[in-house]
């Protein structure tokens, strides 16, 4: 079982992201952010879940849906707010933007804007540690539609011949942008790991407790050498497949949202769990909440006002 | 010149509709064209492009796929070898590295490599272009490696007259043509003439006349050059604007002819400027115009960076009307 | 059961190709032919056992190993050596080669040199004849190095999706070019096809008889739009990789082809069912032999004889 | 020349030993090194070229991997980017179309994407050139795909020296570098110095001096304008041959400071001639030079022809020194 301190640090952590994504469509909708992001409202329980059994020197990889996992990770909130706003104090120097950010320090190797392009670099990553002979670890996120992609089948293959320590974490929040992914997956999702010989799970992602958990045993089940292995993660996005996604009913009914947003909501979740067991009450909670949301407007702002990089920075950093 | 005439004809559309309308029409006339890409029925393309589509043709011919680049342009390999016209969308340009082997090892050799016997018609659409505040793997235009490709046709169209005429050339071409659209530009409008029409590939347009300088421009930078030719005016720099329309074929004559009456010539275009289209047609013109020419003839193509993020530096990266007026008055020799 | 008239007509087309391998080497060996070429000696039931059960409507995709497919196909001895010496009456006008050999009336859809290359070409004419209405079948010829690509596996999905009329059929051979494919190859070939909801069969591919049993009823279900199977036909390189490849011991031991050659030659094999089944007897099997071998050598002397293509095709055929 | 001084102690190695002792000596040196690829370890790849480096250094460190050119590029950009100095073994260079979106989507932008945090030390190795009556899917010179591509280095050398030379700035060199070989070349010998050396990036080298015209060449076209220059100096043409070397980053300075001293230029490459490196290269030099050429900058590069089969269709398709010494001629008014 997970002890209670865990669980509030799991609850801080999820709050922050949706608070953070809020903010982030806040920023959108009062045109204060350039382009547009994939918000990861709904989805909080899986990054946390997983990223708080992973240790700092592990590494992930994200996806274009990627603010969750960056701050899962332990990223700042306001270098990552000033990156979406393409200020130089942004993680990136502004240069990468919501669908690139990276976190070096914290084994974050980046979003990446290609879906399923980073698939290479996560088992890259895991062949990395194997041959320097460390112990870390490296969880690969990415949604279901990025078992359209055949790179993912070539690295899993490798990941399984060489035994490396990489955990395929699929996040099936049911759309590949606009179309349901049963339109587009054929036979099942975890037979597309089992065909390589890897151990596959598949769970409830709104479940913070449960994905730490099982994210724990296949976590140490890679450092210990046994190799790969695969978590599906039954997952929903609550917003639009991006900021301006907002008249989606052609493609998903209003109704299954709804269901959703009141009776899989993870952090609702995690809350409810806090209470029933008594470890904290919900006015606790509320101080939690406006302490983070503080947080997140005081990183906003940050960024707001932080300046932009200096046009001569343009061309800098394109080689090492 | 007839292209007048017709169009006063027709109405203002969209360059989206332009599109929209050049697939729906070929999809009536032919029963073997159809699409295959990600998003593009119901949805109709995130940018909307394909909207209504699926309606009239059905999702047997608006076709959803997996996100599955490399095999969505395979299937339509096979479906164009066997007797099929697809058109496969490939939603941003910047994918088209995941193509590459089957537009280039597959699609643009079959024709050659079967001593003439297989013919692959097929039409892949996909986007290009800058400013979107897109990011690195959502803003490279990336035209110059398909037209390095024999074998291949690529095509860039710059007003919704030119897109919809050049894409039902494409549609009706019976070799793999590769079309690339601007998404700054969907939204732009245009004269369309109400009835058929199409235009011939390797033919490059003026459009706009002018006798100090050449500005030879793809695709966005159609627009770009000729918002530069307005600057330039007020210097009193007359500047003639050549849409070379397809790289691939490209109307060498045309671009040749203007420059040696100008005899200056800078070629703009949306691409990285190093080892871009813009090093081509520069060539070619250095070399057809030689002895006509006043000047060298000079590039500008996007910079040779990863495209940025941040607004302050993505406008950098692409010629602007400013940016290309200030270049073509240089090199008119009036600074 | 087979019939025995159509049991010699397999025999025939397996030895047809095994004589006109032969004379590839010999042509190879004695340098009138340009560049390499993969033999098929040894699979030879496997093309045989499939194209027997096609259509001559039916389209095939074939590989970098591709004689054995062409002429199970249908195609022309003479035509297909003249396209082996890059004369002007080969089937690409000598432009192809062996590689690339297609024969386009035939449904051959040609040779490939990219490994798992056709996977798109073959999804994509069985989609091609499901949208036109008419009910060919596609069949997808590959070898289990295949299995690494990733365009493979994006394709069987779609085809699963949509339910098209194609047949993915990996010979495994058990080598990819020098390396065995237990290096490359984790988990189950089977399971590959199963992840898409892909049904497959596994057989001895050396067994004419059982090949073309098991191939015309997937070919059947293809037909009436039960959509795709996946076949893996075991089977055996008699060769090395390409005709130059003479040297093999340091990746595949001697007595391992040895003991292919003797027990589980496909040709030998079905000669020991004619002979014992009293179809026919070892005369009349001779009297085949030097009857097939005539026709080779005149298809080579054909060949050997024949112009190369003027000079200035050279730039002909590059677009249609 | 250093180089000569520094040659003379030297042996006489194929161009193939050059590229595995370069391999061999950084191993050695440097243990975050090592090799993926198919078949590269006891087969030693099927040119022969890795024979013997598994022994020395282990399966663990020359990697044979499935056939998944995505993948094991995509591997190496993730171990790169976390400590190690990958090589990557792609077998022929017409296989570059499976890796394109790691390379370039990947490898390419990611320092830049990071702003500047994270780094890809990796090279890229492959092979180009035809004429091994190889077909079309496996004789092509893509380096002109890779050179459009801000974030990539792209080098082309030319003999055993200047491979081993750059092979091992290519893998101490902490961006994704592209390193192309030419097939035909592998088993010419050159002589190379006993001792550890380096060779500089965007430093091009004049393979032969002379006055009348320069003939730029990269890789298997350098060899080929050397026998060019051979043959016009019969016709009293004193040709000078520049190998430029690495592609990205060019060393305009010096094919400029050429091309402004004979007044002449030639630019001869492999790959296919239309949107290639020539064109790249000679409007640079059109441009930098203009005011001192007597004659247009030529370009030839390999005919916009899928590579044929045949031997007589394929010969026709690659420069040889008859057609480069032929086309100098022609550009010397010398006919
Ligand atoms: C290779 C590639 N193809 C298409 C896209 C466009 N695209 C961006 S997100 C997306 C859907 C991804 O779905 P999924 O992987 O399930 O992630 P989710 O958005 O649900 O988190 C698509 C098609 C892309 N970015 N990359
Ligand atoms: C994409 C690609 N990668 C590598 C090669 C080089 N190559 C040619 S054949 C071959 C082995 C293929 O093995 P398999 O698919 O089992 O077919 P087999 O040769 O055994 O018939 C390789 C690696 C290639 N032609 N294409
Ligand atoms: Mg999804
Ligand atoms: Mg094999």
């Amino acid at each position: 079982m997970v002890d209670s301190d865990k669980l509030l640090r799991f609850y801080r952590q999820m709050l922050k992201i949706r608070l953070f994504e809020e903010q982030v469509n806040q920023l959108y909708l009062g045109a204060k952010m350039p382009g547009l992001a994939h918000l990861y409202i709904g989805q909080e329980a899986v990054a946390v879940g997983v990223c708080e059994a992973l240790r700092a020197d592990d590494y992930i990889t994200s996806t274009h849906r990627g603010h969750g996992h960056c701050l899962a990770k332990g990223a700042a909130i306001d270098k990552m707010f000033a990156e979406l706003l393409g200020k130089a104090d942004g993680y990136c120097r502004g240069k990468g933007g919501s669908m690139h950010i990276a976190d070096q320090e914290r084994g974050n190797l980046g979003a990446n804007a290609i879906v399923g392009g980073s698939a290479g670099i996560a088992t890259g990553a895991a062949l990395s540690a194997k041959m320097r002979g460390t112990d870390q670890v490296a969880v690969c996120f990415f949604g279901e539609g990025a078992l359209g992609q055949g790179l993912l089948y070539e690295c899993m293959n490798m990941a399984a011949l060489w035994k490396l320590p990489v955990i395929y974490l699929c996040e099936n929040n049911m759309y590949n942008e606009y179309t349901h992914y049963s339109e587009t997956t054929a036979g099942t999702i975890e037979g597309r790991a089992q065909a390589f010989g890897i151990p596959t799970e598949t769970i409830e992602g709104q479940d913070v407790e449960l994905v730490y958990r099982t994210a724990s045993k296949l976590i140490e089940r890679a450092r210990k050498s046994d190799g790969p292995s695969f978590l599906l993660c039954n997952t929903y996005r609550f917003h639009g497949h991006h900021v301006g996604d907002i008249d989606r009913a052609y493609y998903r009914p209003k109704k299954e949202e709804e269901e959703w947003k009141e009776r899989r909501d993870p952090v609702k979740l995690l809350a409810d769990k806090l209470v029933r067991s008594e470890i904290v009450d919900r006015q606790f909670l509320a101080g939690t909440e406006s302490e983070i949301a503080g947080e997140i407007k005081s990183g906003a702002d940050f960024a707001l006002n932080a300046p932009y990089p200096d046009a001569t920075e343009v061309d800098q950093d394109v080689y090492a | 010149m007839a292209k007048q005439a017709q169009t006063t004809a027709g109405r203002a559309i969209t360059f989206a509709q332009a599109i929209n309308e050049a697939l729906a029409e070929e999809m009536r006339r032919d029963p073997k064209v159809f699409i295959l890409g990600e998003d593009v029925a119901e949805a109709g393309t995130p940018f909307k492009v394909l909207s209504g589509l699926v309606k009239e043709f059905g999702k047997e011919r608006v076709i959803d796929s997996p996100i599955s680049e490399a095999g969505i342009a395979g299937i339509c390999v096979g479906a164009a070898m066997t007797g099929m016209r697809p058109v496969v969308d490939i939603m941003f340009g910047d994918f088209a590295t995941l193509v590459m082997d089957q537009m280039v090892n597959q699609a643009a050799k079959t024709h050659y490599m079967s001593g003439g016997k297989l013919t692959v018609p097929m039409v892949m659409r996909t986007t290009l272009g800058a400013t979107r505040r897109s990011a690195a793997q959502h803003s490279q235009s990336l035209h110059a490696w398909f037209s390095h490709i024999p074998g291949l046709k690529v095509v860039l169209p710059a007003t919704p007259y030119d897109a919809k005429g050049l894409l039902k050339t494409a549609i009706r071409d019976d070799n793999p043509v590769v079309f690339f659209e601007d998404k700054m530009m969907y939204q732009q409008k245009g004269v369309v003439p109400a009835q058929d029409y199409t235009i011939p590939f390797g033919v490059a347009d003026v459009k706009r006349a002018g006798k100090d300088i050449t500005l030879v421009a793809t695709s966005s930078m159609v627009e770009v050059s000729l918002k530069a030719a307005e600057i330039l005016q007020a210097s009193n720099i007359s500047a003639e604007v050549v849409d070379v329309r397809t790289t691939v074929p490209l109307d060498k004559e045309t671009l040749i002819a203007s420059a040696q009456k100008t005899t200056r010539a800078l070629v703009v275009d949306e691409g990285y400027e190093r080892y871009g289209v813009t090093a081509e047609i520069a060539s070619v013109i250095a070399d057809g115009a030689f002895y006509y020419l006043d000047a060298p003839v000079k590039r500008m193509g996007a910079m040779d960076v990863p495209v940025p993020f941040s607004p302050v530096l993505e406008d950098q990266t692409v010629p602007t009307p400013e940016s290309v007026a200030e270049t073509a008055r240089k090199l008119c020799g009036k600074m």
